[in-house]
């Protein structure tokens, strides 16, 4: 049986794997057809036919992974270094029976490379299930408090 | 030295097969490019499916001159400075919108019509006999000189100097055409977003990119090699996922690019993909075909589709994709800061998983988060810091250079002709020989 | 072309009733401002309440140039430079304190009495036969050329060009005079702290905007006009809130507006609110009559009183409110950008209720925080952007104007004469002319 | 019966409420003499004679609010949107018998407006009573860490 | 006027003992020293200890350009321009690492040997009869025109002009000499990390702090001061803990600056502590002078030892510190923009507990956390500030100045000579004298 | 007994105490042997031989706080303020037996003086011990997201 705890826990320990740059075992929270949306527009609903900063599946998401290891990865030479700043999650839904959790997250997201330092201020919503008694993300939703101002690059994940 | 004052010095800075670093780097070059390259060329604002109806509104910049395209009640489009001749409030602000029949200054009340002609002001009284009358603020809001919709794309030139829109643009505009002759009904729609991204390089820089057929499979392995390297182990997962599709030429051989070939043609534009291009081979789009074919008969439908161009630039600062009606504009901000803004369009009466797929290429292609992109403003950055270093001011644009070339030709795939012809017209307009 | 060496380029910025944009948005232009503009007039330094005592300092800047106002141990108010005449360094970095009989260099600890002069340095013997005796650096912190302490208002003017303060000033010292004569015992004392915001626009906009009675209907609708709506649907609670009571008048109709009429004076100097102003009718403040009464008898005290004054501009960057005893000083940074001091003073020996509107006033119109100074500042940064539209470089002033009118008059409220004025006396300084 | 939980619940509840944009919900979260005040000094006492960044009751908060939907409200033309950050909050007082509980919470505040993007790091103090069973806001109290800074327009609430 | 054109106007700003505060203000004179001082001089690069092996390199700058230090197959280090000679990509974007065999642009991909010369370009064929095998770009990347590596301290000249590496430092080497002759080895390496400190201020405000003599015991009080008293108020612990051994000097008196002597060179160079130091004192480290003895004999050991000089300023931008083995390098970046270095260095074959002594100075003094780093800081900062002031434009530097005082001389340690050497070595490369 | 929740709201405490300048209240959160502790490098293991931006015993600690307070202590002429903003705790180690206390916290810290504001990010990595009854400080290390960036100066504490 999962807890609220252990679904508020899951939503810190995925942002200091990214922190610590643990890529690949932050991969292994995505549940097979899991995914990772960052909108456009405010209040976004439609995915197909509606531009999005991300909408990746996991495939696309080891791409990325794959890449920043990559030798020739000139954009990553030198590495950024990411910062995830959580403010306490709230758990908007909690459904042990259909096993669905909602967990709603303001957050900033600071990414540094050499001298520069960016600051993103956004709010994730992280659609969880339990597999196998394991909580997983089926959905990670980003949505930038001025998603729609000009950004230069963003090479890690919020 | 002052560049202003010495047209010979800007000519020295574009030899037959190299470029002074200057020209990317200089504050004072930016500033003449404001004046007298972005003020005399045709330059893209927006397209007429952006302000459908009377009253509809669309503020951008020309170089740097705050403007706003809006559809009168006439229907026609016009562009005008976003700028109160009172006291040059700009009367738009928000990205686009509807403003009715007028336009009402919010600093004091003046309301212009939508073609910017003084409609009316508040207590007229006390404008009686004080020479407002024979001033340029009783015209209103000033429209740009001289404006260009065609087929939907609306251009402007600032001033009286340079070319007429057809002798400006030529032959190039049939990438234009191909785009539009997609569409079944003949009709492009911008749907889905724009992207913005912030650049801290010249935006010459960015239009050169547009054919430069030697980078791809050097920048972009990082991303593009190791997406098909991740499908491949994968086990290559059947059918090939939309992004693998888009991703994988990008690191096709520089065979397939020398023979891809690319066009130069007058004034500075020219594309790739001649022959082929890296948007040839996306699967089929079921029920495309056929409704072209209704459209346009087989042999016209085949003809409009077999043209696979790849990047078109229209100089100085537009780009566009037909194969995947995606345009980019490169908007310059400063001498190293460039705003990239890239736009997507609804061929009418085609299928919806074009426009899905143009939007997935823009996605994993143009974004600020997207890799590819990535991997090439690093190039950009890297080049802007480079530059700075004086022992070698030379930019090599040497590949494939013949003395004498023709200014309109066809050349393999890998030359470097097309940025030559760029800065060809680009100093005949920096010096005022642009008539 | 350079304005600094070309006085007619100046002149042809100002005509009889426009202005060109460069004023607003010229980088050279804001560098010259600094040399004749600021430097050749009566700048407004800061108010001698704010060093009761000897030893007391307060840091400000005068233009650019870093000073500091010091009470002096006769106690004479000295307006010095904030500059060590050893390397430069800074003497006080702090707003205000009470630095006692001396000044101590942080760096070298060289020590200045109150008025500037060297009181001594550390290991003098170093110092014997090395010309510093006859360096400036021997004479101390340079005070300010001209200091003019008027009714506790320090003025200071940092060259020998100029007029004297007398003559710079004439008759609009009247706004002053009222201001401090609102004071039973004749005094008044800054008090209540001051609101600092930040402005991404020229001074000039913020200064012009001072007497604009044209633009609170239209720009200030969105704040006062919903203010009062928002009153009135709560059922206009009374007695009417001090906030209601401030905010109701800013949308009083053009013919309030034009009837309150507009006093222009020399130099660039005038005011709004002639017969009445916006501050006319705030509710009465129990005893406070009855003190003025008893301090000037009853004529001179409804005189004072009755002096309603809305803005009085001391050309170039102060504005005094008397009735509600609040100053505004504009301090430029850059062309594009203005930092706004609104300070607060106390009536020595009237009624505490009389500071708290005061203050109520100030944090609702002049606050970072306030919904009137977002409507304002709105306006400004637009205008700072639209400027920047080349094709109609003019900004209008025409309003209300007649060719000839005299620099000193009384105009319908609604005119621009003053902004005219304002532009008359700033192309004098610019191009030399004012002795 | 108020729990510690639910003033601390109160509080995120309060700056999600203002991050949603839903202004008029937000306004019923004071009591009717309720009182937003930030201060212009750092530990300031005097709000009648000592000048205040804000100092507003619900009249004032209701104006506000009403000149954001404004049509003619020019300065929201583009709109402004705003993201709060919270640490968790720390309840100082809880005093159910005489119905007063403060809160203490450190926060960052981003407003973002077309291309600009402002943090501004705060204290917030909350002084929350319970009316019929609910929490109101007697006083939000908002201390800036720069208090004394100059700055440009704040358009929000933080 | 520009002081481009105008030397008179240049050799106007360095009076015998006083100079313009242009020269710190100034940004047009910033461009001009990066022209005229950092490209003439002996600039310091990097110690080859930071390049061990083939293909190690090490990203830097000089004045503003971008260059970079390898080592070559054959073991010697070259400095080139890091710029591809293609388009002008950095080549190289971390701060160190090994390139291998040769460098390869991101870009396209032309690869580059370790001494800059290019050793291969993709599609070869696409270059034949272009004109760049006769272009710049085909000798690769362009190596710095001279550079000299001196016992591992490499420098470099960008340019033809200045006098020989012997010429320019003479006798000054003999700081450098002393700090590796420290280790037995009589090797240095660099070791554990460099801090990095940005300053708002001008980098000749840093570099004449290093032989400033007259403000520790003031701008310091409130650090060193502090240890001291904080120790002392416990009881002086003991043994003393390395951050008061490290502190306490700072605040020694007048008598002890005075006696330390200060020495000038030629070219600007110059070191305080001709006779002691604040590094005199520092308690033994156990074993270490064994070692020495055993390299070089008591009587040399004891020399090398004895010698206990402070700071060694090699002008312009280089201090070190012999006898705590560290260097700053001031990194001029704007005008009103500075990034300070400090670097560390092993003595090869001594005790750890140097390095350790070493790094904790380097921690407690320069570090951006330091507090007598805040100290100074605050002063170079005010100072920008405070001469902004037009009043007093000169900045004094009288302190014991004789008329005609020799280049080469051994001072009073509390003279401002180094600082005036200094500028008169300034002077006589912004004039171009400097042959 | 120490509780998991007394852990976590001591690292709260000793922020707010900095935040509200109480620094000899906070020195007193250390043990006679405490250090404070911000590295130079990512992952940085070794302290002695290789530099740190801090690296301070209680002596060096009061040192600074008897400056701060300096009135010849002119770069605090205006003073400096901070502000800690915390993500919530993470107890990595809890082991009261041998009284050894681990804390992961992720936080922003913004310094402001006069009209400069800094923001940077990091992770505080608190070692505690319990001294009769009391939670003290072994070790507080700050690891700066980038660490290896080129610093103004940071006058007073993350
Ligand atoms: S500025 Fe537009 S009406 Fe006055
Ligand atoms: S700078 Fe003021 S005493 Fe030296
Ligand atoms: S830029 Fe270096 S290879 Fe093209
Ligand atoms: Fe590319
Ligand atoms: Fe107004
Ligand atoms: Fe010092």
């Amino acid at each position: 049986m999962i807890s609220r705890e252990e679904v508020i826990a899951f939503v810190y320990r995925e942002a200091r794997l990214l922190d610590e740059q643990r890529f690949d075992e932050w991969l292994e929270l995505f549940t097979e057809d899991g995914c990772y949306w960052m909108p456009l527009e405010h209040g976004q609903t439609d995915r197909r036919l509606t531009a999005s900063l991300m909408d990746e599946d996991v495939l696309l998401l080891r791409i990325r992974v794959e890449r920043l290891k990559g030798i020739r990865t000139y954009s990553q030479k030198p590495k950024s270094r990411c910062h995830h700043l959580l403010q306490q999650p709230q758990v908007d839904v909690f459904d042990p029976d259909a096993s669905r959790y909602s967990v709603w997250t303001a957050m900033h997201y600071v990414e540094t490379r050499q001298e520069r330092q960016e600051l993103y201020a956004a709010w994730a919503t992280h659609d969880l299930t339990d597999v196998d008694g394991a909580l997983r993300i089926r959905m990670k939703r980003v949505d930038l408090v001025n998603c729609d101002a000009a950004f230069g690059s963003i090479q890690l994940f919020l | 030295m002052s560049y202003r004052d010495d047209a010979d010095a800007v000519r020295a800075l574009v030899r037959d097969a190299e470029v002074h670093r200057d020209v990317y780097t200089c504050r004072d070059i930016f500033t003449l490019e404001m004046e007298r390259l972005f003020a005399n060329t045709w330059v893209y604002v927006g397209h007429d499916s952006q302000v459908p109806n009377a009253g509809d509104y669309f503020t951008t910049t020309i170089g740097l001159q705050p403007v706003l395209m809006v559809r009168h009640d006439d229907g026609v489009v016009h562009v005008l400075y976003n700028r109160c001749p009172h006291r040059g409030t700009q009367i738009a602000n928000e990205t686009c919108g509807n403003t009715g029949r007028f336009f009402r200054c919010p600093y004091h009340a003046w309301s212009f019509r939508t073609d910017g002609s003084l409609a009316a002001v508040p207590l007229p009284g006390g404008y009686e006999n004080t020479g407002l009358a024979d001033s340029q603020a009783a015209r209103g809001m000033t429209p740009v000189r001289h404006t260009h919709n065609y087929r939907g794309f609306v251009f402007a030139k600032l001033t009286e100097r340079g070319p007429s829109f057809e002798d400006y643009f030529g032959k190039s505009l049939s990438s234009i055409d191909n785009m539009v002759d997609r569409s079944p009904a003949g009709r492009l729609e911008v749907a889905g977003g724009v992207l913005r991204y912030m650049h801290n390089c010249n935006w010459k820089m960015l239009v050169e990119n547009q054919t430069d057929t030697c980078h791809p499979m050097v920048a972009h392995m990082s991303s593009a090699g190791t997406a098909v390297e991740v499908w491949k182990r994968a086990g290559e997962p059947m059918p090939k996922p939309m992004a693998v599709e888009i991703f994988a030429p990008f690191i096709s051989s520089y065979e397939f690019f020398e023979k891809m070939g690319i066009r130069t043609w007058e004034n500075g534009h020219g594309h790739t993909g001649v022959s082929h291009s890296i948007h040839s081979d996306y699967s089929a789009v079921p029920g495309y075909f056929e409704q072209m074919v209704a459209a346009y008969g087989t042999q016209r439908a085949k003809a409009i589709l077999d043209e696979n161009r790849h990047n078109t630039v229209y100089f100085p600062n537009l780009m566009i994709k037909g194969p995947i009606q995606l345009i980019r504009l490169f908007k310059p901000l400063a001498a190293d800061k460039t705003l990239v803004e890239s736009w997507t369009f609804r061929l009418v009466g085609a299928p919806d998983l074009l426009l899905e797929r143009t939007l997935v290429y823009n996605r994993l292609i143009n974004a600020p988060t997207s890799v590819v992109g990535h991997d090439d403003v690093e190039m950009y950055e890297r080049a802007q810091q480079g530059l700075l270093a004086d022992a070698n001011p030379w930019v090599s644009l040497h590949r494939l250079y013949r003395p004498g070339e023709p200014v309109a030709s066809v050349d393999n795939g890998t030359t470097e002709h097309q940025t030559r012809n760029q800065f060809r017209a680009w100093v005949r307009y920096m010096v005022g020989d642009a008539a």
